[in-house]
C-alpha cells in the first residue's frame, strides 16, 4: 500500500557534476517499498513545474531508520529544484508505487542491464537478490562517458562483477552496453540459464529487448514515461502493448509497470 | 457576519436535485472510478465525485505520448480511454456501495444516439447520484466538431439525455472552446440540464522542436490546471450572471482559496481535477481548510458565499484586451 | 540540412509585403512606443516592434488595480491607454527615425468610423512600416462585443482600413475569445489582410477573496504570458493550414525555443510580449540564441522552419478533451 | 539610465523571523542609483512566479565597492525565493528605476515617516541628507508589533531620532504613526519648517497625508503598486490623480513616481 507523506531529507549528497543521492525518512514507505518500485516526489515550491517527479527507490537503509535513498540526475527544472533542497527540508512524496521486480527462479544468474541513470533501479535489486538466496548478478552498465557513470561504489562493495561501455571509450569499452551483452546471450545453452534486467533510455530498451528474444533469454524491463499521477488514475502513462485485431492495447507504466516483461510492451 | 468561534460550519450544499455534503468534488478523468484514492481519503470526507467518461463500450484511448507538462499546466489527450458503462455497473459501481459520498457518472458519445443509451443504462443503477454530460467529446456525424460548441446541438442532445434518464440529477458540463460559454449555458438550462459543470479543458498544443513533431501522438491535447484558473473563474462569473442554473465550477483548483474564489464567482460546488495528480489528497484537504476558513470569517454556512462576488460599477463593463 | 560552422545564418523572414531583418517582433502594449526600449537594447536588433494601440482621441484607460499576476501568467486592463495617433505621429514616430527596425503602428476604435480614421491618419507616415489592427476591443455599436468574433464585421472593418490605408501592409491581429479562430483568419483575408498576428491575450478574472471583489477594477482583464503558450501554439498551427497567411504568432514566448516553436506550428515571424516585462532584452536575446540554434542545426535560412512541423499520422485528428 | 544585469549576492543577513539584508554588487546600479528609487529584481527560476518583484534600494555601500543593499520582508513566493538565495548567486536586476526623493530645501526639517517595511526606503535618504548638508531628520516609524521594527541599528548610529509606535504597544507609543505625528504638526509654525518623507502601506499614507495637508506641511509619498514592468511601458504601475472635467488622470508609479507630492495623486 502506498502512502502520501512529507517525507524529510536527511542526507543529500552530491556524487559528481549532476548526479546526487538524496536520502529521506519516512517509515512507511521504506517498510513498503520492493525493489523496482518508485516514489512520486514533489519538486516545486509554486506551480511550475506543476507534476511530480518519479524517481527509483535506489536502496531502502538497513535497521529500523525508515530511511530509503533516490540517486537521481539534474536533467531539468524539476530535478534542479530537488537539487537545492537542504537537510530538514521536506519533499512530499507518494510511494511506493507500481509492481517492482519479479525475481528470477532461484538458478537463474540474473544479468543487469542498465543504461545512464537507469542504474538507480539496481542496488535496491541486488541486495534484495542476496536477501532472497538467488544466485548473484553481474551488472553490464553502459553510460556516455566516463562521468557519467554513478554509484560504482556499491556494486564493488557487494561484489558485483561490473562490465562497462562508453560511448566516448574513455572507460571500459567504446560503444553499447550490447557490445557486451553479445558475447554474453551468444551460447544459447547459457543464455537459457540467464535472466536480464534492463533499465536504461528506450533505444537502448530495444536493443537490448531484441538480443534477448533472439537469444530466448527471459527479460524484464523497467520503463520510463511521463507520469502525471502515478496512480493509475490519469490514464497519461501507458505503452503500446501487442493487441488484437481492433489495434495495440496500453498500459499503464505506473501502476501495470514500470517493470515489465519485454514481450509484453511494443517499444 | 462574524460569529463566536466553535460550532461546527454547515458544509452542505444544494444544487438542484443534488444535496452534496461539502462543496468538493473530485473531477471526471482526474479521478479514477474511485477506489484508487482509497489509501490516501475516505471517499466519505468529499462531497461527491465523477467518474472517468463513460461510452456504451469500452475504449482504448489514444496512443502515447498522452501528456504533457506546460507552464503551471497540462496537456492531455487521453482519447476517453475507459472501461465501457456495462463493465462501470458490473465492477466499477458495486465496489463503491456504502462508500458515503455522491458519485456521479461522466457521460460521453460520439453520436447523440451513444450519449442517449449510455445514459438510459445509468438510469435506475443504485447507489448513483447524478449523471454529467460531457459536451467536449467530436460529433463524428457533424465532421469532428465538439457536441458543446452548437447551441442546437446541445438542446438536443441534453433533452434526449434528460427523457433517457429521468431518475438522475442532470448535470452539463460545457466546453470553454467557444466565443461566448453562456450561450452553451442557456441551451443546456433550455434542454432540461439541472445544473452546469464549467469548464472541461482548453484546446491546446505542445511542440517537440527538435523532432518538428508534435509532442502528443494526438496532436491537439486539452489544457488544464492552474494556468487556466483565471479563464475559468471569469467563465463561472459570466454563466452564473447569464444561465442562472447551479454551477459546479472548475479549472486549476489546487487549495481552498481557489475553491472559495469560485464559489464567490457563483459555483455552487467545485470540481478539482489536475489538483488529484500532483497532490492526491488535494481534495480532502480543501474540505478542512474551507471549513477552518469559514470558521475564521465567521461563516455559518458555506452556501452563503455563493455568487457573494460584488462589482466596483455595478456590472462588469465590456471585456476588453489591452 | 547540416552545413559547416560559420557562415552567417540568413534571419530575413518575408511576410506578403513586409520583409523583416528577422523574425523577432516586440508586441503591441508590452513596448511602448519603443523608445522606453533604449537604455537595453538597440532597436536595429529586432525584426520590428509594434506600438502600444492607438486611438483617434487620446485615451486614459482604466481606473487602477489594472494588472494580476496568476500561474505563469498574468491579467490585464490597461483600458487602451494610448497618447492618440495625432501625439504618435508628432511626437512618437519622429524619435524612431533611423531606428533602423520596422515600426508597426497598432490601430483600434471602438467604431469601424474610428478604425478607419485612425489608419488614413497613419497612411502615409514616414518611416512607418505597417500597421496592425487589433480587433480584440467591444464594438460600442454592437453592444460592446469585440469587432474580432463576427466574421462579416471583421471582414467590413479590414476592408475599410484596407481602403484607407492603402500604402502600408496590413496586419489583422485576432482575438483568441472564439469557438474557431480560422474562420476569423478567413473573414480577415477577405477583407484584404496582408498578414494575421495571433493571438491577443484571452479573457480571463482574478477574484480578491477576502474583499468578495474582482481583483482588476475593470473586472475582466487579458490573460497573457507562458501559461497561455500551448494555447496560442494550437490556434497557430490550426490557423496556419486552414487560411493561408503568413502569421506572426505569439502568446507567451519567453526564449529562442519557445520562439522556434511557434515557427514550426507555422509562424514567419513571431511576436513576444509579456516577456518583455520580466526579462527587458528578452527579444534580442531571442534573435542572437535563434542565430545559434541554426547554426548548430545546420539551417542556413530561418524562414525554412516555418510550418515544418510534421504529423505523425497524417493531419491531426478531431480535437478532443480527456 | 538604468542597467539590466545580472547582480551577485555578496551578503545575505536575516535579520529576524522574516526580514533579510541582501547585498548585491552591480557597479553600474550602484553609480547611477539615489534616494528613493528601487530595482526590479527576478525572484524564480522558471514562470511562476512571474513577474519581477520591485524593491527599494536601502543603501548604496560607500566606496568603490559597487554594492548596495536591499531590505525586504518575506511575505510571498517571489520575497521567499529570494530568501533562498546563496552568497553568490546571480539574480537579475533592473534598475536604478524611478524618481527619488526630490530632497528639501537647505532649511527645512525632514520628517521620515516610515510603516512596516517602508522603512527599506529611508536609510539612503538619510545618507543623501548628509552628504547634501540638509538639516539632519527625525524617524517617525510604526509597525504592527516589536519584532516588526527592521534597521533601527542603522538610525541609531546615523543619530537620527528615532520615534516608535506599535499596534500592540510592544514598544513605543501603542498606536499608529500618526499618533506622534499630530503633536509634531500640531503647532503651524514648526510645522511650516517641516517636509514629510512617507512610505508605508496605503492607508498611513492617506492618514499622514490628510495630517500634512491640514497643517499646510509639504509632503512626499512613496507609493507601492502592483509593478509588471518598472520602466513604464505595461501601463500596468498607475495611480489615480487629479484630473478634470473628463475624470481622474493616472500616472505611472514606476516612472513618474514612486515618490509623488502628496497633493499630486488621489489615494
Ligand atoms: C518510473 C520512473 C522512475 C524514474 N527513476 C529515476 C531515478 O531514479 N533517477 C532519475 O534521475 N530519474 C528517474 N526517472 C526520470 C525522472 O523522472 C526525470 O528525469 C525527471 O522527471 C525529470 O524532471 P525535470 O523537471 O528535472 O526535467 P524536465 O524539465 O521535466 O525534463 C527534462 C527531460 O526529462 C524528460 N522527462 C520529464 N518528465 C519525465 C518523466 N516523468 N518521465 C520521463 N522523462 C521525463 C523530459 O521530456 C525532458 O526531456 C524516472 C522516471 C520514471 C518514469
Ligand atoms: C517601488 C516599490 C518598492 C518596494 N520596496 C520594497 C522593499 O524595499 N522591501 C520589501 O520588502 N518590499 C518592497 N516592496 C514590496 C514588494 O515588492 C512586495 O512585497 C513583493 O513584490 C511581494 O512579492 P512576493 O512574491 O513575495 O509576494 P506575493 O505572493 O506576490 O504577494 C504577497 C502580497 O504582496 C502583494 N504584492 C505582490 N506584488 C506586489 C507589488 N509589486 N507591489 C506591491 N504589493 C505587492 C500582494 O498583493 C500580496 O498581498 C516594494 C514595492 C514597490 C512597488
Ligand atoms: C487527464 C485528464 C482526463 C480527463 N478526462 C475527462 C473525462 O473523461 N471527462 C470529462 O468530462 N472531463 C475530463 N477531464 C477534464 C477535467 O474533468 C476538468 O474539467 C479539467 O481538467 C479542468 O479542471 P482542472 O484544471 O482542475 O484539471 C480530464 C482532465 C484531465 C487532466
Ligand atoms: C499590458 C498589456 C497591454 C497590451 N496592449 C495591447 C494593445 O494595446 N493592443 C494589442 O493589440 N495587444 C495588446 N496586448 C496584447 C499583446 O500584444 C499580446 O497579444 C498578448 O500579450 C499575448 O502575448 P504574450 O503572451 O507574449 O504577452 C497587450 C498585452 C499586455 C500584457
Ligand atoms: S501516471 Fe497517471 S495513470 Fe500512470
Ligand atoms: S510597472 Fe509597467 S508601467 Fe509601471
Amino acid at each position: 500500500m502506498p502512502f502520501d507523506t512529507p517525507a524529510a531529507v536527511v542526507r543529500h549528497e552530491s556524487l559528481n557534476r549532476d548526479h546526487f543521492l538524496l536520502t529521506l525518512e519516512s517509515p512507511s514507505i521504506a517498510r513498503a517499498a520492493r525493489a523496482g518500485q518508485f516514489v512520486m516526489l514533489q519538486t516545486r515550491d509554486g506551480t511550475d513545474p506543476l507534476l511530480r517527479r518519479p524517481m527509483s527507490i535506489f536502496r531502502v537503509l538497513p535497521g529500523r531508520s525508515g530511511r530509503f535513498q533516490i540517486l537521481y540526475k539534474v536533467v531539468g527544472r524539476g530535478t534542479r529544484y530537488l537539487a537545492g533542497q537542504p537537510v530538514g527540508a521536506r519533499l512530499a512524496t507518494l510511494g511506493p508505487l507500481g509492481n517492482g521486480f519479479r525475481l528470477p527462479p532461484a538458478g537463474t544468474r540474473p544479468v543487469l542491464v542498465s543504461g545512464g541513470i537507469g542504474i538507480a533501479i539496481f542496488p535496491f535489486l541486488v541486495e534484495t537478490l542476496a536477501k532472497t538466496r538467488r544466485r548473484a548478478p553481474v551488472l553490464v552498465y553502459g553510460a556516455r562517458t566516463k562521468g557519467d557513470l554513478a554509484a560504482l561504489g556499491f556494486f564493488r562493495a557487494q561484489r558485483v562483477p561490473v562490465r562497462l561501455a562508453t560511448e566516448d571509450g574513455s572507460v571500459g569499452v567504446r560503444g553499447f552496453v550490447t557490445r557486451l551483452l553479445e558475447p554474453l546471450l551468444a551460447a544459447p545453452e547459457e543464455a537459457a540459464q540467464l535472466e536480464l534486467f534492463v533499465c536504461g533510455p528506450t533505444p537502448m530498451l530495444q536493443a537490448v529487448a531484441a538480443l534477448a528474444a533472439r537469444a530466448g533469454a527471459p527479460c524484464q524491463l523497467a520503463l520510463e514515461s511521463q507520469m502525471p499521477c502515478g496512480i493509475g488514475v490519469c490514464l497519461g502513462c501507458v505503452v503500446r502493448c501487442p493487441g488484437d485485431d481492433q489495434g495495440p492495447m496500453f498500459r499503464r507504466v505506473c501502476t501495470e509497470g514500470p517493470v515489465f516483461r519485454a514481450t509484453e510492451v511494443l517499444l | 457576519m462574524k460569529r463566536s468561534r466553535g460550532g461546527a460550519t454547515d458544509l452542505s450544499v444544494q444544487l438542484g436535485p443534488l444535496r452534496l455534503k461539502n462543496p468538493i468534488v473530485a473531477a471526471s478523468g482526474t479521478f479514477g472510478y474511485g477506489t484508487e484514492f482509497l489509501p490516501y481519503l475516505k471517499l466519505a470526507d468529499l462531497g461527491g465525485f465523477v467518474t472517468k467518461g463513460l461510452s456504451l463500450l469500452p475504449r482504448r484511448g489514444n496512443a502515447p505520448p498522452r501528456t504533457c507538462e506546460t507552464p503551471s499546466g497540462m496537456l492531455n489527450a487521453i482519447g476517453l480511454a475507459n472501461v465501457g458503462v456495462e463493465a462501470f455497473l458490473d465492477e466499477k459501481l458495486p465496489a463503491l456501495r456504502g462508500c458515503g459520498t455522491a458519485v456521479i457518472a461522466n457521460v460521453f458519445g460520439e453520436t447523440r444516439e451513444e450519449y442517449v443509451a449510455v445514459a438510459r443504462r445509468l438510469n435506475g443503477a443504485p447507489d448513483l447520484h447524478a449523471i454529467e454530460l460531457n459536451l467536449s467529446c467530436p460529433n463524428t456525424e457533424k465532421g469532428g466538431i465538439a457536441f458543446g460548441v452548437s447551441p442546437p446541438v446541445i438542446r438536443e442532445v441534453v433533452a434526449a439525455v434528460r427523457r433517457a434518464a429521468p431518475g438522475l440529477p442532470l448535470i452539463v458540463k460545457l466546453t470553454p472552446n467557444i466565443t461566448d460559454i453562456a450561450v452553451a449555458g442557456r441551451a443546456a438550462r433550455d434542454g432540461g440540464a439541472d445544473m452546469l459543470s464549467l469548464v472541461n479543458t482548453f484546446l491546446g498544443m505542445a511542440v517537440d522542436l527538435r523532432a518538428r513533431r508534435p509532442v502528443l501522438d494526438n496532436v491537439v491535447g486539452g489544457l488544464s490546471g492552474p494556468a487556466i484558473k483565471p479563464l475559468a473563474l471569469y467563465m463561472v462569473q459570466r454563466v452564473y450572471r447569464e444561465v442562472g442554473l447551479p454551477i459546479m465550477g472548475m479549472g486549476g483548483i489546487s487549495g481552498a482559496e481557489d475553491a472559495l474564489e469560485f464559489m464567490v464567482a457563483g459555483s455552487a460546488a467545485v470540481q478539482v481535477g489536475t489538483a488529484n495528480f500532483f497532490d492526491p489528497t488535494a481534495s480532502v484537504r480543501m474540505v478542512r481548510d474551507i471549513d477552518a476558513w469559514c470558521r475564521r470569517e465567521g461563516i455559518r454556512a458555506v452556501r452563503e458565499l455563493t455568487g457573494t462576488l460584488q462589482f466596483p460599477h455595478g456590472a462588469p463593463p465590456a471585456p476588453c484586451a489591452g
